[in-house]
């Protein structure tokens, strides 16, 4: 099953004629994702690595029924692509692009959750369920089937986690990059909730990252309701105080944000904290 | 809830690696008057001359002279003060240069000083949580707020406002009269409320935090205080904002060198510098180091996509930084393994690389990356942690 | 019954501190209309012509459950009152005020349709429903309670109208005000609608002007629906031809625009139109 | 249903009192250059010497010369002719000051001529019946698109887009293919738009035409013409627009002086003066004179709420045209009848009235109103139609 895309998800990619849009679109076609179409505003009408390109999302979706869309697109014009998408009527949207302004992240993400669209990202890796579909970047290469499910703030931490997964041969069933960006679509307890739910996957890893409060929200969620196993590694351990957002910010985070924090009330939430990514899967077999 | 939170905040981490910038109080005052947001009056220092001249201004001898500094405690630090015209050169110039926070002073504000009859603790943040703009305020201000939240919980206030929203007044009466306000300055604070969500909406602002909030005698509300956040992903379009001065002193010269270049690069005091991509894979960079008895010289991140042209600029980099190794961890994802390699090979032919290196390459185009550094006499780890195994022996040796 | 308000009504008035919230509350009260409440910011707590003043229509609609409001409020700050009324939850929305830009009143018009608002006006003078209640302007002692509906784009000139009814012993239902601005709430359609349903209704009057196709608009309804007699009067006969909004007024509009071509719509859709507003009276006298 | 109602359209009334002015097309272009809409490059014309600058501007010794006129048909009248620069000093000597549409002409626009490949009609306005922005285009543009609306209604395309909705170029994608644009002129036609409807929402215009919009044989996308309306209610926020020469022109002096007022005056060549409240009423006042076999000499409504001052004002203005007596006709509402009185009476202590005067009035304080007038003699009416016969009678006496 896996969790948000599995192969027959038809998937549409935002700025398709770019040199990200290109490269990767390619390599999600080589995985054996549906790429149904591309969008690229002023080059309709014409191939790209063997799909269709069309002018707007709109007619997109109206000649694929896509139902994904993942943007390539420089990080000025996100805002336009990601709220073209939404209009077209996109149920899950995928942000790869970094450096987007947060208040446009504010406002693509209230449009989303208005109109019931799955954001992920921006500032992200993507999602890949192994040997169905990957949207984003995640190197497929690295990936297999499984009954891990993995949901992670960070990009390339989670590729090194998924390598030493399949190095030890536990598979995955879905991989969700959240994105690094402070605002974002879904997080944590929404790919938990996924995971609780889907029946291929039997334990899952959160990866997380000094800052913000989303590790907290996820060992209160885990304590309440979810009953798979949940294994959490969380970067920037060793990282030296930094600034903050000011007063305001410490008074609604207050001194969770650091790892140190995080990762005891992630334990204290019953969940298998570890210092070293590579730790993880020694730790899921040991609970074999 | 907000009891539980408070204790140990000073040391609080939220990221150094972070992109959201803070500009100096007179900057912040600059977007207040621009936005139409009661400011005392106020001057940079230049020369003696300014100190007369602001005293006319001002129609009073007297006036604080403050420090610019991207870190808190000026007060403590003895770097603002109420002095006279006369006094003032004398002091302005015992600061100036003084070390703050890492960094010398290198501006100090003239300011009206203004008569208190109530402080207020007021700020709008861009609330990651809810995606929403959050409004926080109490009538116990111009002390440590959190304080105040830790020991009054009742009386810090807070409201969200979407930010599709457009503000107006009357969203935030309630708020005002929390907050004590009636009558005439009600109608204050509700103005400066609508101008400061505004302000943090056109101007990409993700704080905006002032404390104290001044009530004068004479019913006058102004902000005494300015704590202003911008966005770094916004520079593009709030371009006098990115320019101001703040922005360059957050950095040293090499950390602005490499913002400038698009990599994320904090300098720390370790032995082994390091390159890597994305935040996460970087900042396990740095602990995997420690962890593994050695310690990181500088984080470096040079972000998604990067291009050969980054990783040489990476590569210079380090080379003016005095580090024992360096370690170069990729797991590409948008970023492509031969870009890395090339940029590596580019650099060893621009200068040379005088400490050991060790590199560890998997994820996109890795054989490829793998293909070009062998060719070039370089091998390649797969693994992250036999690779800073590797490194931390050549920089310590038999250790 | 009479339509949009009874003498149940409650109502708050917005800007009942200024010169002519004074004064027209100070009317409106003397008529018998339930004010319940005024709103002026900064004034709250206080007390104005024996009403409890409030410093934000939230609060106003709070303690006293109103469900109509009326906005006495100079130009450039109607629009935010208005959002505040309809974000305090109000049912009726009438805007006195004129001079509201005309993008102002366009998107409190939306706003008003997205939270099942009833919105009269800008510049409008208000309803009326003699012997019950009045909103607004309307000069209540030539009104007289009766069964005669009147729908107005005009507002002098209904003043004229009615008089001359109560004049002619007719008296009326409810008298609607619209408004003379081009972009404005409710439109004649819904008050002949309401007129239609209304028990107590038994003629409607329309009086309309130049300008603008609301009276095509009702010709078409009233040839469909409406089954009352219906009478109506345009307003500017033998005004001469003047500037028109460009060509796409024109292709919007038509040459829809004159007294004369808007009377010879609605004569063909069997409404008895006259050439001055006296004549009314006799023409409803002559079909009882 | 296009069709139907396309047939008179040249006499189409709309509304001589609306608040709703037009620009010059100058001015217009400048506000297409100031939100970066293409026009061709252009210049007013000052002296001989603004020629001169021009045609070395645009590299061309052929320009256009336009006269600014409010109302249309300008090539027809003459008053658009593409001139070499010595030609053109002539030119624009004889058509300055030229009668057109009733006003004299008094600026002249140069401009550069454009080679056109194809020409398209593009408007976007703010609609009355739904209240949102409607935007109209046709590729049968640079003819009188009204015609086109009835021979080829299948060739005029709309799109409906709320007031509230921020506009961006993915929206306007459809349309810009229905019209046959594609590749890079479709990106150059979506930006166009998403400018145009910004530059409506942000400078409170009600219409922006562009007839012809000219595709280039280079394929670039240019206005050629503009047609602005604003929204005579946004002045106090569109500052800069209200100040615009046309402002000015579309007025007789008499009629700028009554709006500068806040009085809505336009002149008519009937016989008797008369002064109302509310343009229906005011409208129905003009309309009874004509039923009842005279004529008004303006229309006149001094707005809602208007208090002794604008009376005495009106009286002034109608003291100084041509006319043979005066009707004042008030059914007061938000207006008070007592105002309107003392008004009345004020001016007659200031200047003689020297035609015969009717008042007729009721509504809010006509007991107050009627008692003022009373006490200085004069009789109030309580209908209109026997008011308007008795002006009538006076002014034309036993005929």
């Amino acid at each position: 099953m896996a969790i948000l895309l599995d192969e027959n998800i038809k998937v549409i990619v935002q700025g398709i004629t770019g040199k990200q849009g290109t490269f990767h679109a390619k390599s999600m076609i080589e995985y054996g994702t549906k790429v149904v179409a591309g969008v690229t505003p002023g080059k309709g009408g014409k191939e790209h690595l063997g799909v269709p390109v069309f002018d707007s999302m709109k007619e997109a979706v109206e000649a694929t029924q896509a139902t994904a869309s993942v943007i390539f697109i420089p990080a000025r014009f996100t805002y336009s692509a990601a709220l073209e998408a939404i209009d077209a009527g996109i149920d899950l949207l995928t942000v790869i692009t970094e450096g987007v302004p947060v208040q446009d992240s504010a406002r693509i993400r209230q449009k989303a959750l208005d109109n019931d669209v799955v954001m992920v990202g921006p500032n992200c890796p993507g999602l890949i369920s192994p040997e169905a579909s990957k949207i984003g970047i995640i190197p497929g290469k690295i990936c297999s089937k499984g009954n891990v499910g993995i949901v992670s703030r960070s990009g390339t931490l989670t590729y090194e986690i998924i390598q030493n997964l399949t190095v030890d041969n536990l598979g995955q069933s879905t991989c969700v990059g959240l994105g690094g960006d402070p605002i974002k679509g879904i997080g944590f307890n929404e790919c938990l909730t996924m995971f609780e739910n889907d029946p291929q996957t039997k334990q899952i890893i959160l990866v997380g990252e000094i800052g913000g409060t989303g590790e907290q929200q996820a060992a209160d969620l885990v304590k309440k309701e979810i009953t798979k196993p949940v294994y959490a590694f969380i970067a920037g351990q060793t990282a030296p105080p930094g600034k903050q957002m000011g007063h305001a910010g410490a008074i609604v985070h207050g001194k969770s944000g650091t790892a140190k924090e995080k990762m005891r009330i992630l334990s204290e939430a019953g969940i298998t904290t570890v210092k070293t990514s590579s730790e993880i899967p020694l730790k899921i077999k040991e609970n074999l | 809830m907000l009891k539980a939170h408070f204790k140990d905040l000073k040391k609080k981490v939220k990221s150094v690696f972070n992109s959201m910038p803070m500009l100096y109080e007179i900057e912040g005052k600059q977007l207040f008057k621009e936005n139409k947001i009661p400011t005392p009056l106020f001057k940079a220092y230049t020369d003696s001359s300014s100190i007369i001249q602001f005293a006319e201004e001002i129609g009073s001898d007297v006036m604080m002279a403050k420090a610019q500094a991207l870190t808190g405690k000026r007060g403590k630090a003895g770097l603002i003060r109420k002095v006279s015209s006369a006094e003032a050169e004398e002091y302005i110039q015992s600061i100036l240069g003084r070390d703050h926070g890492g960094k010398p002073v290198e501006i100090v504000m003239l300011e009206q000083p203004l008569e208190i009859e109530k402080e207020y603790y007021l700020a709008v943040m861009l609330d990651n949580e809810s995606g929403k703009y959050l409004i926080i305020a109490s009538s116990r201000g111009g002390v440590d707020i959190e304080e105040v939240a830790e020991n009054y919980p009742d009386e810090i206030f807070k409201q969200y406002l979407p930010t599709a929203v457009e503000p107006f007044s009357y969203m935030f009466v309630d708020l005002g009269k929390k907050l004590g306000f009636e009558a005439k300055t009600l109608t204050s604070f509700t103005n400066i409320m609508t101008k400061m969500v505004n302000m943090a909406k056109n101007r990409d602002l993700t704080l905006v935090e002032i404390n104290p909030l001044i009530l004068t005698p004479d019913k006058k509300i102004i902000a005494a205080d300015s704590k202003v956040v911008i966005d770094g992903n916004s520079d593009y379009r709030q371009v006098d904002i990115a320019a101001f001065k703040s922005q360059r002193a957050r950095h040293t010269d090499l950390e602005f060198e490499a913002d400038q270049a698009g990599i994320s690069y904090v300098q720390l005091d370790g032995e082994i510098g390091i390159i890597s991509g994305g935040a996460g894979l970087a900042m396990a960079t740095c602990d995997i180091l420690e962890f593994l008895g050695s310690s990181p010289a500088n984080f470096l991140d040079v972000g998604g996509g990067a291009d050969e042209t980054k990783i040489e600029k990476s590569l210079e980099i380090l080379s003016r930084q005095d580090i024992k190794g360096i370690f170069v961890n990729f797991f590409a994802g948008i970023t492509r393994c031969d870009d890395v390699a090339q940029g590596i090979i580019n650099a060893s032919k621009v200068f040379e690389i005088k400490v050991p290196i060790v590199i560890r390459l998997v994820g996109t185009n890795d054989k490829e990356g793998i293909q070009i550094l062998e060719n070039n006499g370089i091998k390649a780890y797969g693994e992250m942690e036999p690779a800073a195994r590797k490194i931390i022996e050549l920089v310590q040796g038999g250790n």
